[in-house]
C-alpha cells in the first residue's frame, strides 16, 4: 500500500503521458493532435517535478538561517532527519528539475504556436484539417508534373 | 617521371584525349574520323614500344595517387598486360577503319558519340592493362562497363534499352556483390592488392578462404562470360556489328579473361593453384560451358549470335587455361587470348560487311553469297578455321598448347571438352563459308545486294588485315610463348 | 524507506487528490470532439496542473505554467479554431487499435521503470542527493541571491536558459513566416453600437494595462528574490498588450508596437542574452562567466551600498549578469508572444487565395 | 489575541468556500446563460474576498496581508468586467434571457440574427 | 597524409573560446539576420556566420589532434554543476561537417533563395536557418544531456517553420512539416523523458559524469527504460528505420536550400548523439547495450538498407527517391557503428561523412535546376544534359559517388565499410550491403538515364543552366567528392579519430 501511495505520481504521470500520445496518435484533427502533444510535454515535466520532491521540504528560496521562518519550517520535521538532508536547518526541494522543466514547457509552447501555425497554412491550402483528406488530395498531387517557374 | 612511366602515361592520356577531341569536333565526321585513325596510330607505337621495353630490366611500378592507407592506383609493365595491350590497339585500329567504313555504310546516328564511347574504353582497356593491382584493374573495369554501356544501347530503341539494363546489371552487378568483396578479402588477407609474380596470397591464405576468394574472383570477372554468368554477351548482341566485333571479340570480353588470367598468374600463382580444389571445380564448369556453349551455338541461325556463343565456348578455354594446375597452361592461355581476339573479330566484321551489302544476318540466307563478296567470306573462312584450330592458322597452336597441358595435368574432361568442342566449331562455323562459297546446286539465286558495290571498301580491307593476322601469328607463335614465359612465375 | 515526517501527509493528499483531477480532465479531453471544449479543458488541465507544482515546492515552474499554459497556449489554441473552424471527425474504433497498442506498451514501459524509482519525496535518492543538493549548498557562496532556482536557471545552467531564449526566438521567427506576411485581416476595432456596450471594458482596461505591465516588471526584478523571473514577466507583459489589442484593435495596437519592431526586440534580447556572455569573454571570464562582467576597476567604482551586502563584492557580477539576461529574456519572450499572437490574429480565413493572387 | 483572529480568519475561509461551492452548484443548476453567470461572478467576488480576508486576519498585519490586499483589488477589478463583457456579448448577439419578463427593445435589433437558446 | 597536428587555424585567444564561439556565432548572426534591413544583407551576414563558425571548427580540430579532447565550463562552472561543452575527434568530425555544410548551403542560397522564397521573407528565412545551425553545432558539442536537448529543439523549432515554406512550390510541404513537427516532438520528448530516468537513477546530467556512475550501477529497470526511450526518441530524429515515415515528406518538399543543409546534417546529429549514448554514456558492459546493438541496431539498419533502397527503386518523384536513398544510406551508417569495432565505427562515420557530401550535392544539382524547372518526377529530367550540362555534370558526380563508383568518395565509403564486416567476419553485413548497393545502382542508373540518355520531350518545360552564384558551390562539392575519391585522407583521419573517440581505442 505504501509502496502505491509512494508510487502514485509516477503511475498517474505515465498515465497523462499515455492520453496525451493517445490523442495525437489517434486523432485526425490537426489542432487536437496538437494539444494532445502539448498534454504529452506537460506532464512529462510532472515527472521530473516528482522526482524533485524531498518530504517535508519547501520550496528551493533560501530562508535565512535561524530566522523565524526557518525555526518554524525546521519544527515541523525530526531534528535528525533535517540535520542529515537540511542546509543549514531547512530542508529544501531539489531546484534542477524545476529549471530543467521551465525550460521544457518554455519549448512546448513554442511547439504548440509553430504547430498551430502550420496547421492554419494546411487549412488555407487544403481546405480542411483532417489528417484523412489532406492525405487524399496529396495523393492526386504527386501525380502531376512540377509546377511552371 | 622514367621512359616506362612516361609510356605508360602516355598510353593512359592518347585515348582520353582522343575522346575529348572527339567529343570536340563532332560537328566535322572526317576530321573526327581521322583523329580517331591517328591515335590508333600514336596508341599502336606507344603500346609497340611498351611491348619492346618489357624485357628492358625491372618493369617500373608508377603509383599516381593513394586514396587510403593500402590503396594505390598503380601502373605496371609486364608481359601479358603489354601484349594484351599491343593487340588491343591494334586491333582498335584496324576495327576502327571497318567500323568508318560500317557507319558510314549504315548512316547511324550519334556517330560522335560512338567514337568517343570508343575511345573511352581503349583508355580503360589500357587501364586494365597495366594495372599493378586489384584496386586499380577494378576501377578501370568498371570505367569500361560504364564506357560501353552507351555503344550497346546505341540503337536506342526499347529492345537495345532493355539489353542495355542487363548488360549494366549483370557486369556492375557482380562486380559489386562477388568481384569486390573478393578483393577486399584480398586486402585483408595480404595487406594489398599489388600483382606479385609467382603469387600474392601463396603460402599467406588457408584453403578455405583461398577457394571462397578464388570463386568470388572468377565468378566476380562477369566479363569472362563463363557460365552461369554468360547471359549478358549474346543479349548485347544488338550493337552495331563494330562494337560487337571490338568489344564482345577483344576489348570487353578479353578484358575478363585477362582478369582471370592475372589473378590466377600474379594473386593465386600456379602452386597455390594447383593447391586449391577451387580450381578443379572452376576447371569443370569451365568444360560444361565449353561443351554447352558450341552447342548452343550450333542451333543458332542468326551469324552473329552463333559468334557470340561460339565466344562464350572460347572464353572458357582461356578460363581453363588459366585454372589448369600447371604452369604452362598460362602462357597457353595468353596465346589464345590474343589469337582467338584476331579470329573473332575477323569473323564478327565479316558479319557485319555481309549485313551492310546484303543486309543478311542469318546464316540460312548466305547461301551462294560467296558469289558475289568472295574477299569477305573467304576471310570468314580463314577466321572460322582457325578458331576452330587448324593449320595453317594460328589457332592451332593455342588449342594444341593448351589441349597437350590439359592432358599433361590429366584433366581428361578438360581436354575432351576442348576436343569435342573443336568438331563442334567444324560443324558450326565452316559450313557458314563454305555454303556461301560453294553452295549446293540448286540452290536458288544468291540475295542482291542492298548496298550499291557492296561492302564498303575500308571493311573490307579491315578484314582481310585480320584474316593475315591469323596467318601470320602462325608463324610466331613460339615468339608470343617465349615473351609470355616469365608470367609463371620462374625466371625465363 | 523514511519515516515521512508528519506535514507530508496532507500534501500527499492534495497531490493525489490535483493528480486526479488531472487524470479526469485528461480522459475528458481525450473524448471530447468539440474543439473548442477540448481547448478550455486544456486551460483547465495547465491551471490544475499549476497548483499541484505549488504543492510540490515548485512555484517558478507554476508561475510558468499558469502563465504559459493557461494564457498562452489558449489564446493561441483559440486563435488557431478560430482560422480552421473545425469540429474533430468521428475515428472509428478500427482505426484506434493501433495507437492504443502503442500507448499502452510505452505506458507499460513507463510503470516498468516507475517500480524501480525511488519512494516521492525521498530525500536520498540520488536525484536529490547528487547534484540537487550541491547547487543548494554552492548558490549562496557562488551566487549570492536567495532563489536558487533562478541562480541554477540563470548562472550555472546559463547557457541552457540562452537555448531557451532561442527556441522562443526560432518559435517567433516560424510563427511570422507562416502567418505574419500577406493580407492582414480587417485591423478595425470592434463595431461600436449605438450606445456603447463596451464602455465598461475600455475603462477597466485602460485601468489594467498599466498595472499588469507594472506587476510584469515586479515579477522580473522580484525574481531572484522570489519566484518569478524574465519568462513569466515577459509574458505577462505580452499578455499587457494582447489585452490592449483585444479592446481597443489590433490597429491601434500595431500602431503602437509594429510587428517589425517586436520581431526586432525580440532578436534584440537574444542579442543581450549572448552580448552578455561575450562581454564575459572580452573581459577574460569563460562565456557567461558574470564574476567577469565588470573589469576589476569598474568593479571598485560600484558603492557597497547598492545591494546591500558590501561584504560579497564579489558577487556584483552575478548579480548584474543575471539582471541583464533576465531582461534579454524579457525582450524575447514579450517581443515573441505578441508577435505570435498578431500572427494568428491578423490573419484572415481566405488569406491564401488573397495571396495567391498577388 | 492572535489566536482569536486565526480563528475568525478560519471562519472566514470556511464561509468563503461555502460560497464558491454555492456558485459551482449554481452554474451547473441554473437555467440559462445570464443566470449562470451570476452564479460564476459570485464566486468569484463573494467567495474569493471572503477567503482573502481570512487569510488577511490570519497572517496578521504583515507583507503578506498588503499582497493579499493588492490580490483582493485585482480580483475586484476583474472579474466584474468578465462577467459584464460576457454578457454584454451574448446579449448583442441576440441572446434573450429566459426567466424573467422584460425585454429590452434594440435600435439594432433587426441586424442581429438571433441564435437559440442554449439548453441546459 | 598531412597530420592536424600542425594545424594552428586561429590565433590562441580565439582557439580558447572556440568550442562556445563555434555556437554562439550563428545565434549573434541569426539575431543580426533578423534585424537586418534587406535580403542581400541578410544573406551576407549569414554567410559571415556560417563562415566564422566553420573556422572554429576548423581551429578546434587542430587544438583536438593536439590535446586529445577539449573540455569547456560555461560560466566557469565546472561540471558536474555547470554545463560543459566537450568536444573530442567525433564531435570535432560532426561539427566540421556541420558548419561546412552551413556555408556551402548558405552561399548557395544568395543566387536561389528567390526561386523558393517571397523577397519580404528573406531575412526571417536566413535568420531561422541560422538558428537551425546553431541548434546542431550546439548539440554536436555540448556534454550535457539535457543541453543537448535544448538545441535539438533550437534546431527542430527552425527547421519545422522552414520546410513548410516550401508550400510556395508545393502545397504538400505544408502536412510533411506538420507531420515532421509532430514526430520530432515525440521524438524529442521521449528523449527527455529518458534523461529523467536516467537522472533519476544517476542524479547528474553531464555525459561524463552519468557514465562514470552508470558503471557502478546495475542494470536497474529505470536506467533500462531510460535507455529505451532515449534511443526511441533519437531513433526517431535520426529516422532509423520503421521510424523514418516522416523524413522523405520532409526532405521533399522542403525549400532547397532547407533540403540541401537537412539531408547533409539533421539525421547525422541524431545518429552522432544515439552513439554517444550507446558507445559513451553506457557503461560497454551493460548487458542491455550489447544486446540492442547486436539484435536491435543492426537487423534495422540491415532492414533500413534493403527496404528503403527498393522503396526508393519504385519511386517517382526524384526527390523523393533521394529522401528514401537518405533513410537506407542512414541504415548503411549505423550497420558500420553496429560492429561495435574502430574499424566499423571509423568506416561508419566515414560512410557519413562522404553520405553527407554526396546528397549536397545531389539536392543543390536539383535545386540549382529546380530554379528554371520544376522537377517533381523523374521523366521530366529528360534531356537535362543538353540544356544544363554543368549542373548535369554535378548531378552526375553526385550520383555515381551515391551508387559507389570507383574514383569517387563513395567507392572508397562502401570499401571501408564492406572491409570492416569483413575483419569482423559478419559475413551477412556484407551481403546486405552488396546486395542495397545494387538496388541504389538501379535507381541511380534511371535518374541517369533520364538526365544524359532521354531527350527532352517535344513541348515539355526546357531547363536553364543554374546561375553562376549556384554553380560555384555545386562544382566545389562535386570536385570534392572526386578529390576525396582520390586522397581520402582527410576524411580517413578525422574519422578514425572520431571511432578512437567513440570507443576508446578499445577495438
Amino acid at each position: 500500500m505504501s509502496f502505491i501511495l509512494s508510487h502514485f505520481n509516477y503511475i498517474a504521470v505515465a498515465t497523462l503521458m499515455m492520453a496525451g500520445l493517445f490523442i495525437v496518435f489517434s486523432s485526425g484533427n490537426l489542432i487536437k493532435r496538437m494539444i494532445g502533444l502539448a498534454i504529452f510535454q506537460t506532464s512529462t515535466g510532472l515527472l521530473y517535478i516528482s522526482l524533485a520532491k524531498v518530504s517535508g521540504g519547501t520550496a528551493a528560496i533560501a530562508v535565512e538561517p535561524a530566522s523565524a521562518e526557518a525555526r518554524d519550517l525546521a519544527s515541523r520535521l525530526d531534528p535528525a532527519y533535517v540535520a542529515q538532508h537540511g542546509i543549514d536547518g531547512v530542508v529544501y526541494s531539489n531546484p534542477l528539475p524545476h529549471v530543467l522543466i521551465l525550460t521544457a514547457i518554455v519549448v512546448g509552447v513554442a511547439t504548440l504556436a509553430v504547430g498551430l501555425a502550420i496547421a492554419v497554412r494546411v487549412r488555407e491550402a487544403f481546405g480542411s484539417v483532417e489528417a484523412d483528406e489532406i492525405e487524399v488530395l496529396s495523393r492526386i498531387e504527386s501525380t502531376q508534373p512540377g509546377p511552371q517557374t | 617521371m622514367s621512359t616506362g612511366e612516361l609510356l605508360i602515361f602516355l598510353a593512359l592520356v592518347v585515348p582520353l584525349f582522343a575522346a575529348a577531341a572527339i567529343y570536340a569536333v563532332g560537328r566535322m565526321p572526317d576530321v573526327r574520323e581521322t583523329l580517331t585513325i591517328v591515335a590508333c596510330i600514336v596508341l599502336g607505337v606507344i603500346t609497340i614500344s611498351m611491348f619492346m621495353r618489357v624485357g628492358a630490366g625491372d618493369p617500373p611500378v608508377w603509383t599516381v595517387a593513394r586514396p587510403m592507407a593500402g590503396l594505390e592506383v598503380a601502373f605496371r609493365l609486364e608481359p601479358l598486360g603489354a601484349l594484351f595491350a599491343l593487340m588491343a590497339s591494334v586491333l582498335w585500329g584496324v576495327n576502327s577503319l571497318f567500323s568508318i567504313g560500317y557507319m558510314r555504310g549504315k548512316r547511324e546516328a550519334n556517330q560522335t558519340r560512338f567514337y568517343m564511347c570508343f575511345a573511352l574504353a581503349m583508355f580503360a582497356v589500357m587501364g586494365i592493362a597495366m594495372a599493378a593491382n586489384l584496386f586499380t584493374l577494378f576501377i578501370f573495369y568498371e570505367v569500361l562497363t560504364f564506357s560501353t554501356y552507351p555503344l550497346v544501347t546505341h540503337a536506342g530503341d526499347v529492345r537495345a534499352r532493355r539489353a542495355g539494363r542487363i548488360y549494366l546489371a549483370m557486369l556492375v552487378g557482380a562486380s559489386l556483390v562477388l568481384f569486390l568483396p573478393g578483393i577486399i578479402g584480398v586486402q585483408i588477407a595480404a595487406g594489398t592488392t599489388a600483382f606479385t609474380p609467382g603469387g600474392l596470397l601463396s603460402g599467406r591464405v588457408d584453403a578455405a578462404t583461398g577457394n571462397a576468394l578464388l570463386l568470388l574472383l572468377v565468378f566476380g570477372a562477369t566479363k569472362a562470360a563463363l557460365m552461369p554468368l554468360h547471359g549478358w554477351l549474346p543479349g548485347a548482341m544488338v550493337a552495331p556489328a563494330p562494337v560487337s566485333a571490338m568489344l564482345h571479340a577483344v576489348a570487353v570480353v578479353k578484358a575478363g579473361v585477362f582478369v582471370i588470367l592475372k589473378v590466377s598468374a600474379y594473386i593465386f600463382g600456379p602452386n597455390l593453384i594447383s593447391a586449391l580444389p577451387a580450381a578443379t571445380w572452376l576447371l569443370w564448369i569451365a568444360a560444361g560451358t565449353i561443351v554447352i556453349a558450341s552447342v548452343v551455338a550450333m542451333t543458332k541461325d542468326d551469324l552473329k549470335a552463333r559468334l557470340a556463343w561460339s565466344t562464350v565456348g572460347q572464353l572458357a578455354y582461356i578460363t581453363s587455361a588459366a585454372m589448369l594446375p600447371a604452369a604452362a597452361g598460362l602462357v597457353a592461355g595468353g596465346l589464345h587470348m590474343l589469337v582467338h581476339a584476331f579470329a573473332k573479330i575477323t569473323l564478327f566484321m565479316c558479319a557485319g560487311a555481309i549485313y551492310v551489302a546484303t543486309g543478311a544476318s542469318k546464316v540460312s540466307e548466305m547461301g551462294g553469297l560467296g558469289r558475289s563478296m568472295p574477299v569477305v567470306f573467304s576471310c570468314f573462312l580463314v577466321g572460322a578455321l582457325c578458331v576452330i584450330g587448324l593449320p595453317p592458322f594460328a589457332g592451332m597452336w593455342s588449342k594444341f598448347l593448351l589441349i597437350s597441358a590439359a592432358f599433361g595435368t590429366k584433366e581428361w574432361f578438360t581436354a575432351a571438352a576442348m576436343i569435342v568442342s573443336s568438331l563442334l566449331g567444324l560443324l558450326y562455323l565452316a559450313p557458314v563459308a563454305l555454303r556461301a562459297l560453294l553452295p549446293p546446286v540448286g540452290d536458288g539465286s544468291p540475295r542482291a545486294f542492298i548496298r550499291p558495290g557492296g561492302a564498303p571498301g575500308p571493311a573490307v580491307a579491315a578484314v582481310v588485315a585480320t584474316s593475315i593476322g591469323c596467318v601470320v601469328l602462325f608463324l610466331f607463335a613460339d615468339a608470343v610463348t617465349a615473351y609470355l614465359a616469365p608470367i609463371t612465375g620462374r625466371a625465363r | 524507506m523514511i519515516a515521512l515526517p508528519p506535514s507530508f501527509d496532507a500534501n500527499l493528499a492534495i497531490d493525489i487528490v490535483l493528480l486526479v483531477m488531472l487524470l479526469v480532465v485528461a480522459g475528458a479531453i481525450v473524448r471530447t470532439r468539440n474543439l473548442l471544449a477540448a481547448i478550455i479543458l486544456f486551460g483547465i488541465y495547465s491551471l490544475v496542473s499549476a497548483v499541484w507544482l505549488v504543492v510540490m515546492d515548485a512555484p517558478d515552474v507554476a508561475f510558468t505554467e499558469a502563465v504559459v499554459g493557461a494564457g498562452i497556449s489558449t489564446i493561441v489554441l483559440l486563435g488557431a479554431i478560430l482560422l480552421t473552424r473545425g469540429e474533430a471527425e468521428k475515428t472509428d474504433w478500427r482505426r484506434l487499435a493501433a495507437p492504443a497498442l502503442l500507448c499502452v506498451a510505452v505506458g507499460g514501459l513507463l510503470v516498468y521503470a516507475a517500480m524501480g524509482l525511488p519512494a516521492l519525496g525521498d530525500a536520498a535518492s540520488p536525484a536529490n542527493a547528487h547534484v540537487g543538493r550541491a547547487y543548494l549548498e554552492a548558490t549562496p557562496r557562488d551566487i549570492g541571491i536567495p532563489n536558487m532556482v533562478t541562480a541554477v536557471l540563470a548562472s550555472y545552467r546559463g547557457f541552457d536558459t540562452l537555448g531557451e531564449t532561442a527556441v522562443i526566438f526560432a518559435a517567433g521567427i516560424g510563427v511570422a513566416l507562416m502567418l505574419g506576411f500577406g493580407p492582414r485581416a480587417s485591423l478595425a476595432p470592434p463595431p461600436a453600437v449605438i450606445g456603447d456596450h463596451h464602455v465598461v471594458l475600455r475603462v477597466s482596461a485602460k485601468f489594467l494595462i498599466p498595472l499588469i505591465a507594472l506587476f510584469a516588471f515586479y515579477v522580473q526584478f522580484h525574481g531572484d528574490l522570489g519566484a518569478g523571473g524574465g519568462f513569466q514577466a515577459g509574458v505577462i507583459m505580452a499578455a499587457a498588450i494582447i489585452l490592449h489589442a483585444l479592446v481597443f484593435g489590433l490597429r491601434e495596437t500595431m500602431a503602437a508596437v509594429p510587428p517589425r519592431v517586436a520581431r526586432g526586440a525580440a532578436s534584440f534580447g537574444v542579442l543581450l542574452y549572448a552580448g552578455v556572455g561575450v562581454a564575459c569573454m572580452v573581459n577574460g571570464g569563460g562565456f557567461l562567466d558574470y564574476d567577469f562582467l565588470f573589469p576589476p576597476a569598474i568593479e571598485k567604482q560600484i558603492p557597497g551600498w547598492l545591494l546591500g551586502d558590501p561584504d560579497h563584492a564579489h558577487h556584483w557580477g552575478q548579480h548584474f549578469g543575471i539582471m541583464l539576461i533576465e531582461l534579454g529574456v524579457l525582450l524575447t519572450v514579450a517581443a515573441t508572444m505578441v508577435t505570435i499572437f498578431y500572427g494568428f490574429a491578423g490573419r484572415t480565413v481566405d488569406a491564401a487565395r488573397q495571396e495567391a493572387k498577388r | 489575541m492572535g489566536d482569536v483572529l486565526s480563528w475568525a480568519g478560519g471562519g472566514l475561509v470556511i464561509v468563503g468556500v461555502a460560497l464558491s461551492v454555492l456558485g459551482a452548484v449554481g452554474v451547473l443548476r441554473f437555467p440559462d446563460f445570464y443566470t449562470r453567470i451570476h452564479a460564476a461572478s459570485i464566486t468569484d467576488t463573494g467567495g474569493a474576498s471572503l477567503v482573502l480576508l481570512g487569510l488577511c486576519l490570519i497572517a496578521g498585519l504583515s507583507l503578506v496581508t498588503l499582497k493579499l490586499v493588492f490580490v483582493w483589488v485585482f480580483v475586484m477589478l476583474t472579474t466584474p468586467v468578465a462577467a459584464n463583457a460576457l454578457a454584454n456579448a451574448a446579449f448583442s448577439s441576440g441572446h434573450k434571457p429566459r426567466i424573467g419578463a422584460f425585454q429590452i427593445v434594440r435600435t439594432d435589433e433587426r441586424r442581429k440574427t438571433p441564435r437559440g437558446t442554449d439548453q441546459p | 597524409m598531412i597530420s592536424f597536428e600542425t594545424l594552428h587555424a586561429a590565433p590562441p585567444a580565439l582557439v580558447a573560446h572556440a568550442p562556445v564561439l563555434m555556437v554562439a556565432a550563428p545565434l549573434i548572426a541569426a539575431c543580426a539576420a533578423a534585424l537586418s534591413p534587406s535580403a542581400r544583407t541578410s544573406w551576407m551576414i549569414s554567410v559571415t556566420g556560417s563562415i566564422f563558425a566553420a573556422w572554429m571548427a576548423l581551429a578546434l580540430v587542430g587544438e583536438v589532434a593536439r590535446r586529445g579532447a577539449v573540455d569547456y565550463a560555461i560560466g566557469g562552472f565546472a561540471p558536474p554543476l555547470g554545463i560543459a561543452l566537450h568536444i573530442d575527434g567525433l564531435s570535432v568530425l560532426m561539427a566540421l561537417l556541420v558548419s561546412s555544410a552551413g556555408v556551402m548551403a548558405s552561399l548557395y542560397s544568395g543566387h536561389s533563395l528567390a526561386a523558393d522564397v517571397r523577397a519580404e521573407k528573406h531575412t526571417l528565412f536566413q535568420s531561422g536557418f541560422l538558428l537551425c545551425q546553431t541548434g546542431l553545432l550546439g548539440l554536436v558539442s555540448t556534454g550535457d544531456a539535457f543541453n543537448a536537448f535544448v538545441f535539438l529543439e533550437v534546431s527542430s523549432i527552425g527547421t519545422y517553420a522552414l520546410v513548410a515554406i516550401g508550400e510556395k512550390r508545393d502545397r504538400r510541404a505544408l502536412p510533411a512539416a506538420f507531420n515532421y513537427l509532430i514526430m520530432g516532438t515525440i521524438g524529442a520528448t521521449f528523449y527527455v523523458i529518458g534523461i529523467g530516468f536516467l537522472y533519476a537513477a544517476t542524479g547528474t546530467l553531464n555525459m561524463a559524469d552519468m557514465a562514470a556512475r552508470l558503471a557502478t550501477l546495475s542494470d536497474s529497470s529505470v536506467v533500462q527504460a531510460g535507455f529505451a526511450f532515449v534511443v526511441v526518441g533519437l531513433g526517431i530524429k535520426a529516422a532509423m528505420f520503421p521510424l523514418h515515415g516522416w523524413l522523405p515528406g520532409a526532405y521533399s518538399y522542403a525549400p532547397s536550400l532547407i533540403a540541401i543543409f537537412l539531408a547533409a546534417t539533421a539525421t547525422k546529429t541524431s545518429i552522432y548523439l544515439m552513439a554517444r549514448f550507446v558507445f559513451d554514456v553506457f557503461p560497454n558492459g551493460a548487458a542491455f547495450g550489447q544486446g540492442f546493438i547486436t539484435s536491435v541496431l543492426a537487423p534495422l539498419a540491415a532492414a533500413a538498407a534493403i527496404v528503403c533502397s527498393l522503396q526508393a527503386v519504385f519511386e517517382k518523384e526524384i526527390r523523393r527517391v533521394l529522401a528514401f536513398s537518405s533513410v537506407a544510406q542512414v541504415g548503411f551508417i549505423l550497420l558500420g557503428l553496429s560492429l561495435a569495432s574502430v574499424a566499423g565505427a571509423s568506416a561508419g562515420l566515414f560512410y557519413l561523412a562522404a553520405h553527407a557530401l554526396m546528397k549536397m550535392t545531389l539536392f543543390m544539382a536539383l535545386g540549382g535546376l529546380a530554379i528554371s524547372l520544376g522537377v517533381r518526377r523523374i521523366d521530366e529530367l529528360a534531356g537535362v544534359a543538353r540544356d544544363a550540362p554543368w549542373s548535369a555534370v554535378a548531378f552526375g558526380v553526385g550520383a555515381a559517388s551515391l551508387a559507389g563508383v570507383p574514383l569517387t568518395v563513395g567507392f572508397l565509403a562502401k570499401w571501408r565499410l564492406i572491409e570492416a564486416a569483413l575483419q569482423a567476419g559478419q559475413i551477412w553485413i556484407v551481403a546486405v550491403l552488396a546486395v542495397a548497393s545494387l538496388l541504389t545502382l538501379l535507381y541511380v542508373g534511371r535518374m541517369l538515364e533520364a538526365i544524359f540518355f532521354r531527350p527532352a520531350p517535344a513541348g515539355a518545360q526546357r531547363a536553364r543552366e543554374a546561375p553562376v552564384g549556384v554553380l560555384v558551390p555545386l562544382l566545389v562539392l562535386a570536385g570534392l567528392n572526386i578529390w576525396f575519391g582520390l586522397d581520402a585522407s582527410l576524411p580517413e583521419q578525422l574519422a578514425n579519430a572520431a571511432a578512437r573517440a567513440l570507443l576508446g581505442g578499445a577495438s
